[in-house]
C-alpha cells in the first residue's frame, strides 16, 4: 500500500483523533487567534462596567442552570474578574435555584485567581457577598426593589446579610450603580427590565444565549439594557476586551480550528485523490 | 458539596467517557452505559405517559367533579382505544387494536391534508414568486436582488422536474432534472458546512464540563475515570481473549431461521 | 409656525364630529367569540389622539371601556387577511373586541354582587390550587414520622398532621363545589344580562379630554361555519386530491411509465448481498410517529423490503422508537412473509421496540452496527440528529447502506454517508415502484400531474408579477399574491 | 369481517375526512374537537407505551434467562430501568423538587438520575456527531463527479465562512474591496437563494407526496397498517 492509498483510506480513528485533540486544547489551555472582533453590544457591556471607579457596588445575578453552562459561566467568571481586578464590590445571587453550586464555584475559583493575577485579595463581605437564591423570579426583582434586606435576610450560607460590611448603606436596587443579569430564558434579564430597570431606574446590562439574544434587542434598543453579551461568541469577545483569554475564547478558537482542521482534511484528500490519477477511472 | 452531588459528577463524568470511549471501538464500557442509557430513558417515558400524561390528562378529569358527563364519556374514548391498543400483546386478540390503529392513522392523514396545502405548497409558493423585482432605485443591489429572485424561480422549478417520476427524462426535461441535481447538491453542501460549526459546540460543551468536572472540588473525576477507561481498554484488548470474529456479541439466542433457504 | 399648527389641531379637534360610518358586526371566520367594529378615518387623527371602545350590556347602559387604540392604527388595510374575504380599505378603522371577557367584566356594573362572586372564586381557586398535592405530602411525611421511635417523642406531631388532613379532607370537595356553584351563578347571569349581545360606542380622547364620543351599535357573536380567508387553501387541496383519484383510477386502467429511482434498484442488491455473506439486513423506520405520513411511507416501503428478504432468505431486523410504528411494523412483517410464500421463516422478534427517546435508540442501534456487521442498512422515513451517527457508524463497518428521508434538514449527510438516497418526494414514490401496485403508479402520476400544476403556477405568477412590476400595477400585484398566500 | 376490517376503514375514513375538513371550519366544536383529539393520541400512545416495555422486557429476560452473551447488560438495563420508575412514582415525575420541600440536591431523587444519567448520555450522544461530521467530509468529499465537487466546495465555503478565523482573513482582504463582497453578506446569500429554494422545491413535493398517501389512506387503498393490502 503507498502512501496516497493510506491516506485515502485512512482510518477514521485518527480524524477522530485530530478533531478531539483540536477541540480539547483550547479548552485545558486557552490562547488567542486573529478573530473575535467585539461587537458594539461587547463593548458597551465592557465599557458600562469599565466606566465606574473603583470601590463602587455592584450586582450581577447569575439566572442559568447547568445546561447553559458553556455559554453563561465563561461570562461570570470574566465578570467577575473585571470587578476583582477594578477593585469594585459586587454582590451576587442567583434567581435560578440550580445555579447556586455555579455561582459558589466561580465565586470561589476567580478570587484565587484575582489572588495569582491581580495582586488583590477579595474579602467575603467587605468586597464581595453571595445572598444566594430566593423563590419567585419577577416577585424577587420587585422586593428587592423595595428593601433588599427583606427579601434577602441571610446570605447563602445563612449568616445574616446586614452583618456585612459591604451591605451598608445599601438599602434597594438604587444603591447599586450596575445591575448584570447573565440570563438562560426565564427568569431573567426579562425580570430584570420589566420589574427593576424601569420602575428604579437602573444601569443594566447582561449576557444570554445566543438562542434568545433576540428577545434583548427591543430592550437595547429602548436604552433599557446598556449592552449584551451573546452565547459564548459574546462571551469570547468580552474576553478580548479584557484581554483575559478565558474559556469562552478557548471554545471560539476551537471551533474556527476543527472547521479549518476539516478543511485542511478535505483539501489534502482532493489533492491526494486527482494526483494518483483516481479520478480518471470511470 | 454534598455526596451526591459529588456523586453525580462521577457519574455524570463515567457516563461521558464510557460513551466517547466508542469512538475507539465497541467495549465493555460503551455498552454498560448503552444499556443504562437506554434502561433509564425507558424508565423516563414510562414515568412521563402516567405522571405528565395517562393521570393529569385522563385520570384526574375523569373523576374530577369539575368535568361533566359529556367530557368524561368523551374521554373514555381514547382510554377504550389505548387499552385496545394493548390487545396486539395476544396474538388471538390483535384484531381488537385495529380501530386504534385506524383512528390514529386516519387522524393523521386527516391533519396532514390541509397543512400540506397551506404550508408547504401555498406557503413556499408564495414566497418564491412575492418579490421577483424590488421597487426603488436602479442600482446595482437592485439588479442582483433581482437577478436572485429570478434564480430561486429556476432553482425551484428545475428541482421540480427532477422529481418527475411518470416522465421519461429525456431532451429539455433531461437537462432540467440534471441541473435540478446539481442544485439539490450545491443546497446540500451548504447546508452541511452550515451545522458543522453547531456540532463542534456540542463537544466543546461535553469537554467543558469535563474540564470543571476536572478540579479538586469534585475529587478529580475526570483524571481518575479517564484513567480508568483508559487502563480498563487496555487490559480488555490485551488480556481478555477476544473471540473469533462473526461469534463476538451477536445475539443467537436461536438460529436464524430466516436465512435457512 | 408651530404655534400656527398647534392652533389648527386644536381647531380641528374643538369641532371634532363623532367616527363616521360606524358599525358593528360580528368577527368572521373565527369560533365567535369577539365581533369587529368598523368606522371611517377622521380628519383629527393625530398622535396623542385616541380612541376609546365603550361596551354596554344595554344600549345608553353603564359603560365599561372595552379597547383602545391610537388613532393612527389599526387601519382596515392592516388586517391579515385576503382580498375577498373582507375590506382592507386603508380609508377605515378595524378592531376586534372579545367578546366574552367583555361580557365577564360588564356584570360587575349591573350585577352588585359580581365583584364578590369574583372575589371569592379566585379566592377558592387559590385555595385549591395551593392545597392540590398537599394531602400526598401531608401523608407522607406522617408516614416519615410514624417510623420514629418511641412514638410519644413526636406525638404532637403527628397530631398536627393528622389534623391537617382531616382539614383537608373536609374543606377540598367543599371549596370545589362551591366553586362550580358560583361559576354557574355567574354565567346565567352574564347570559340573562347579555343575550349575547352587546352595545359599543366609539369616543374620540386627547390626553384625559374626551372630544366626542359617537352613537350606540350593538353585535351578537356568532360561531362561523367555515374560514372563507383559507377558501383558496380549501379549493387547492380539492384540485390536488381530484386529480390523484382521477390518475388512481386511470392508473387501474392501463399501465403507466415510471422512471428508474436509482436508490431502489440498489436495494434489492444490498439484500442480495446480505443473503451471499449471511449477515443481517436492518431497516430503519425513522423517528417519527405512525400518525406522520412519512412513517407510513416508511412502513410501506418495509413491507417491500420485508417481502424480499423473505424471498431471498435475508435475515431482517427493524430496531423501533415508537411503540406503535412497532406494532404495525410487526403486522406488516408478517403479513409479507406470508404474501411471499414463506410465513415459516417469520420470527417476532424481526420487529423490536428499544426505547423512545432519540439519542438512547441511536446508541443502542450503533452498538447493534458494530456487533452485527450487517451487510445492508436501510433507512427510511424521518430522521433527525442521529442520521449521521447512524450512517458513519453504518459506513465504518462497510455496509450498503441505501436512506430515503424528508427530512430536507437531513438530506445532507445521507446524501454523504450513504451509498444511494432517495431525496423528498422519492420516499412516498418508493412504495409504488417497489410494489408495482397500479393503483399507487396512478398517484404516482397524480403527483407529478399536481407538481405540474404548481411550477405552471409559479411560472405564471412570476411572469405576472414581473410583468404587473414593469407596468406599475402594485395593486394587481398584491391580488394575485393572495391567491397563493395561506391565511 | 366488519369488526376486523370494515370498521377499522370506516373509522380512518371518518377521522380522516373529518380532521381533513376541520382546518376550514372555525365554529367552536370544530376548534374544541381538534384540541381534544390531540390529546386523544397523546392518551393512546401513552398505553401502547406498555406495549413496548412488555417487548423490551420479554427480549431481556429472555436474554438473562438463558444466560446468553453479555445477559449481564440486560440486568443492568433492568435495574436502570427500575430505578428511573421507582424514583419517578416517588417524585411524581417532577424532576425539580417543588419550592419549600426539602430533596437530594437542589431537585428530587428522580431529578438526580435524571441530570446525572439522562442529560450526560443524551448530550455526549449528540456531541459525537462532530466526530462524524469531520469523518464524513474526509471520506465523502471527493470530486469524483461534478455534482460531489459541488457538495464538497459549497461546504468547503461554508466551513471557513462561519468560522471566526476565516471570516478575519476574508473581510481584512477581499472583504476591503466593497461592503457587498463582506464574507457574512456571501453566507447570507449562500443560505437565502441556493440553499433555501432547492429546500423549497423539496417541500413542495414533499407535500404533493404527503396529499397523496393521506388520501390513499382516508380512502382505505393503503392499508398496510391493517396488515396487507388483501381481502
Amino acid at each position: 500500500m503507498n502512501a496516497s492509498e493510506f491516506f485515502l483510506n485512512l482510518d477514521r480513528r485518527w480524524i477522530f483523533l485530530v478533531i478531539g485533540l483540536v477541540v480539547l486544547l483550547p479548552i485545558v489551555r486557552p490562547f488567542d487567534l486573529p478573530g473575535i472582533k467585539p461587537t458594539d453590544q461587547s463593548k458597551n457591556y465592557f465599557d458600562t462596567m469599565n466606566a465606574v471607579p473603583e470601590g463602587t457596588k455592584i450586582l450581577i445575578s447569575a439566572d442559568f442552570d447547568p445546561g447553559s453552562k458553556p455559554e453563561l459561566y465563561p461570562m461570570l467568571e470574566a465578570t467577575l474578574r473585571h470587578a476583582f481586578k477594578k477593585k469594585l464590590r459586587i454582590v451576587v445571587m442567583t434567581l435560578w435555584l440550580t445555579g447556586i453550586g455555579m455561582v459558589e464555584k466561580a465565586i470561589k475559583d476567580n478570587v484565587a485567581y484575582a489572588k495569582d493575577h491581580f495582586g488583590v485579595e477579595p474579602q467575603e463581605g467587605k468586597d464581595y457577598v453571595f445572598i444566594g437564591w430566593k423563590t419567585g423570579g419577577s416577585a424577587v426583582v420587585i422586593g428587592m426593589g423595595v428593601n433588599i434586606l427583606e427579601m434577602f435576610s441571610q446570605d447563602n450560607y445563612g449568616k445574616p446579610l446586614a452583618e456585612h460590611p459591604i451591605m451598608a448603606g445599601v438599602k434597594s436596587l438604587k444603591d447599586f450603580k450596575i445591575v448584570v443579569s447573565l440570563s438562560a430564558g426565564t427568569p431573567g434579564f426579562k425580570e430584570w427590565v420589566q420589574y427593576g430597570v424601569q420602575k428604579n431606574n437602573l444601569t443594566f446590562v447582561g449576557g444570554c444565549t445566543g438562542i434568545i439574544i433576540p428577545e434583548a434587542y427591543p430592550y437595547l434598543q429602548a436604552g433599557q439594557m446598556k449592552g449584551v453579551l451573546g452565547g459564548m461568541k459574546g462571551a469570547a469577545e468580552y474576553e478580548k476586551l479584557l484581554n483575559i483569554p478565558g474559556t469562552a475564547t478557548g471554545g471560539m478558537v476551537a471551533l474556527s480550528l476543527a472547521q479549518f482542521m476539516i478543511i485542511l482534511l478535505v483539501a489534502a484528500c482532493n489533492i491526494i485523490y486527482i494526483a494518483s490519477g483516481r479520478w480518471r477511472k470511470p | 458539596m454534598t455526596f451526591l452531588e459529588i456523586l453525580g459528577i462521577w457519574f455524570a463524568t463515567a457516563m461521558t467517557l464510557f460513551i466517547l470511549s466508542f469512538l475507539y471501538k465497541d467495549n465493555p464500557f460503551y455498552k454498560l452505559a448503552e444499556n443504562i442509557f437506554v434502561g433509564v430513558t425507558l424508565g423516563y417515558s414510562v414515568v412521563g405517559a402516567i405522571w405528565k400524561t395517562i393521570y393529569p390528562e385522563w385520570v384526574v378529569p375523569l373523576f374530577s367533579s369539575d368535568v361533566g358527563i359529556w367530557r368524561k364519556g368523551f374521554l373514555l374514548i381514547p382510554g377504550v382505544l389505548g387499552i385496545l391498543a394493548l390487545a396486539r400483546i395476544i396474538p388471538k386478540l390483535n384484531w381488537l387494536s385495529r380501530p386504534a390503529f385506524a383512528f390514529v392513522m386516519g387522524w393523521g392523514a386527516g391533519v396532514a391534508i390541509p397543512t400540506a396545502v397551506d404550508a408547504f405548497v401555498l406557503k413556499h409558493t408564495s414566497k418564491t414568486v412575492s418579490a421577483i423585482l424590488p421597487g426603488g432605485e436602479f442600482t446595482f443591489g437592485a439588479v442582483f436582488t433581482a437577478f436572485s429572485n429570478l434564480l430561486i424561480v429556476v432553482i425551484v422549478l428545475c428541482v421540480l422536474v427532477y422529481f418527475f417520476f411518470s416522465i421519461e427524462h429525456r431532451g429539455p426535461i433531461r437537462v432540467a432534472s440534471r441541473l435540478g441535481v446539481l442544485f439539490l447538491m450545491v443546497a446540500f453542501g451548504i447546508a452541511y458546512g452550515n451545522t458543522v460549526m453547531g456540532r463542534m459546540a456540542l463537544l466543546y460543551n461535553r469537554f467543558f464540563e469535563l474540564k470543571q468536572n476536572a478540579s479538586g472540588e469534585s475529587y478529580f473525576a475526570t483524571p481518575i475515570l479517564v484513567l480508568v477507561t483508559v487502563l480498563g481498554l487496555i487490559v480488555h484488548e490485551v488480556w481478555i481473549k477476544p473471540r473469533p470474529p462473526g461469534t463476538e456479541d451477536v445475539q443467537l439466542e436461536k438460529p436464524p431461521e430466516g436465512a435457512s433457504t | 409656525m408651530a404655534g400656527w399648527a398647534l392652533w389648527l389641531m386644536a381647531a380641528t379637534l374643538q369641532q371634532a364630529e363623532p367616527p363616521k360610518e360606524l358599525e358593528a358586526f360580528d368577527a368572521r371566520n373565527d369560533d365567535g367569540e369577539s365581533i369587529a367594529l368598523w368606522w371611517a378615518k377622521m380628519p383629527y387623527e393625530a398622535d396623542g389622539v385616541e380612541y376609546v371602545i365603550f361596551a354596554s350590556f344595554t344600549e345608553g347602559g353603564p359603560t365599561l371601556e372595552a379597547a383602545r387604540l391610537g388613532s393612527k392604527k389599526g387601519y382596515a388595510s392592516d388586517r391579515k387577511i385576503p382580498w375577498w374575504a373582507g375590506s382592507r380599505s386603508p380609508n377605515h378603522h378595524y378592531l376586534e373586541v372579545d367578546t366574552d371577557a367583555l361580557a365577564a367584566a360588564l356584570v360587575d356594573l349591573e350585577w352588585p354582587e359580581a365583584r364578590a362572586v369574583k372575589d371569592e372564586i379566585a379566592a377558592l381557586e387559590g385555595s385549591l390550587s395551593h392545597t392540590t398535592g398537599e394531602k400526598e405530602k401531608v401523608e407522607a411525611e406522617l408516614a416519615e414520622l410514624e417510623k420514629i421511635k418511641p412514638p410519644s417523642a413526636v406525638a404532637d406531631e403527628i397530631a398536627t398532621l393528622k389534623e391537617r388532613l382531616r382539614w383537608l379532607d373536609a374543606h377540598r370537595p367543599i371549596w370545589t363545589e362551591r366553586k362550580r356553584e358560583l361559576d354557574e351563578k355567574l354565567q346565567t347571569r352574564i347570559d340573562s344580562l347579555s343575550d349575547g349581545v352587546l352595545y359599543y360606542q366609539v369616543a374620540v380622547v386627547q390626553g384625559t379630554q374626551e372630544l366626542t364620543r359617537s352613537g350606540w351599535v350593538s353585535a351578537a357573536e356568532s360561531d362561523n361555519l367555515f374560514n372563507f380567508n383559507r377558501i383558496h387553501s380549501f379549493g387547492l387541496a380539492i384540485v390536488f386530491c381530484a386529480i390523484i383519484v382521477a390518475f388512481i383510477q386511470v392508473g387501474k386502467r392501463r399501465e403507466l411509465f415510471l422512471r428508474k429511482i436509482p436508490g431502489l434498484a440498489a436495494v434489492d442488491e444490498a439484500i442480495g448481498r446480505a443473503v451471499e455473506m449471511g449477515k443481517p439486513v436492518y431497516f430503519l423506520p425513522g423517528r417519527h410517529d405512525i400518525n406522520e405520513i412519512n412513517t407510513i411511507a416508511a412502513v410501506t416501503i418495509l413491507g417491500e423490503v420485508a417481502k424480499k428478504c423473505a424471498q431471498l432468505g435475508a435475515q431482517l431486523k427493524v430496531p423501533h422508537t415508537y411503540v406503535l410504528v412497532y406494532a404495525v411494523s410487526q403486522e406488516i412483517t408478517k403479513q409479507a412473509y406470508t404474501e411471499a410464500g414463506r410465513p415459516d421463516a417469520y420470527r417476532d422478534d424481526i420487529n423490536f421496540f428499544i426505547t423512545e427517546d432519540q439519542f438512547a435508540y441511536t446508541a443502542a442501534v450503533d452498538g447493534m452496527f458494530v456487533r452485527e456487521k450487517p451487510a445492508a442498512i436501510i433507512y427510511m422515513g424521518y430522521f433527525y440528529a442521529e442520521s449521521l451517527i447512524l450512517a458513519e457508524t453504518g459506513a465504518g463497518i462497510g455496509a450498503i447502506q441505501v436512506a430515503g428521508t424528508d427530512a430536507d434538514h437531513q438530506l445532507p449527510f445521507f446524501v454523504t454517508a450513504c451509498d444511494y438516497t432517495l431525496i423528498g418526494e422519492e420516499l412516498y414514490a418508493a412504495g409504488a415502484y417497489l410494489s408495482k401496485d397500479p393503483t399507487l403508479v396512478g398517484t404516482l402520476r397524480g403527483q407529478d400531474v399536481g407538481k405540474l400544476f404548481v411550477m405552471a403556477g409559479v411560472a405564471g405568477m412570476t411572469f405576472l408579477s414581473f410583468w404587473f412590476t414593469v407596468f406599475g400595477y402594485t395593486s394587481a400585484i398584491k391580488f394575485v399574491l393572495d391567491l397563493v398566500t395561506p391565511y | 369481517m366488519f369488526v376486523k376490517r370494515t370498521l377499522p376503514m370506516l373509522v380512518a375514513f371518518g377521522v380522516g375526512f373529518a380532521f381533513a375538513l376541520q382546518y376550514y371550519l372555525p365554529f367552536s366544536f370544530s376548534e374544541d374537537a381538534l384540541s381534544a383529539t390531540s390529546k386523544w393520541y397523546s392518551i393512546i400512545a401513552s398505553f401502547a407505551l406498555l406495549l413496548g416495555i412488555v417487548s423490551v422486557i420479554q427480549s431481556h429476560a429472555r436474554k438473562i434467562q438463558t444466560q446468553s452473551v453479555g445477559w449481564g447488560y440486560s440486568l443492568v438495563l433492568f435495574f436502570a430501568f427500575a430505578s428511573m420508575v421507582m424514583m419517578g412514582a416517588f417524585s411524581a415525575g417532577n424532576a425539580e423538587t417543588p419550592p419549600g420541600v426539602k430533596g437530594p440536591i437542589y431537585g428530587t431523587s428522580y431529578g438526580w438520575l435524571y441530570n446525572n444519567a439522562m442529560i450526560p448520555l443524551q448530550t455526549t450522544m449528540f456531541a459525537t456527531l462532530a466526530f462524524y461530521v469531520a469523518s464524513a467530509a474526509f471520506r465523502a468529499f471527493r470530486a469524483k463527479t461534478f455534482g460531489a465537487f459541488l457538495l464538497l466546495f459549497f461546504a468547503v465555503v461554508m466551513l471557513f465562512g462561519k468560522a471566526s478565523l476565516g471570516v478575519t482573513l476574508w473581510d481584512e482582504s477581499i472583504g476591503t474591496i466593497h461592503a457587498s463582497l463582506q464574507l457574512d453578506r456571501i453566507i447570507e446569500w449562500l443560505m437565502g437563494t441556493l440553499n433555501m429554494s432547492a429546500r423549497r422545491a423539496i417541500l413542495i413535493g414533499v407535500a404533493l407526496g404527503m396529499i397523496a398517501t393521506s388520501l390513499k389512506i382516508i380512502f382505505g387503498i393503503e392499508r398496510t397498517y391493517l396488515g396487507g393490502k388483501g381481502e
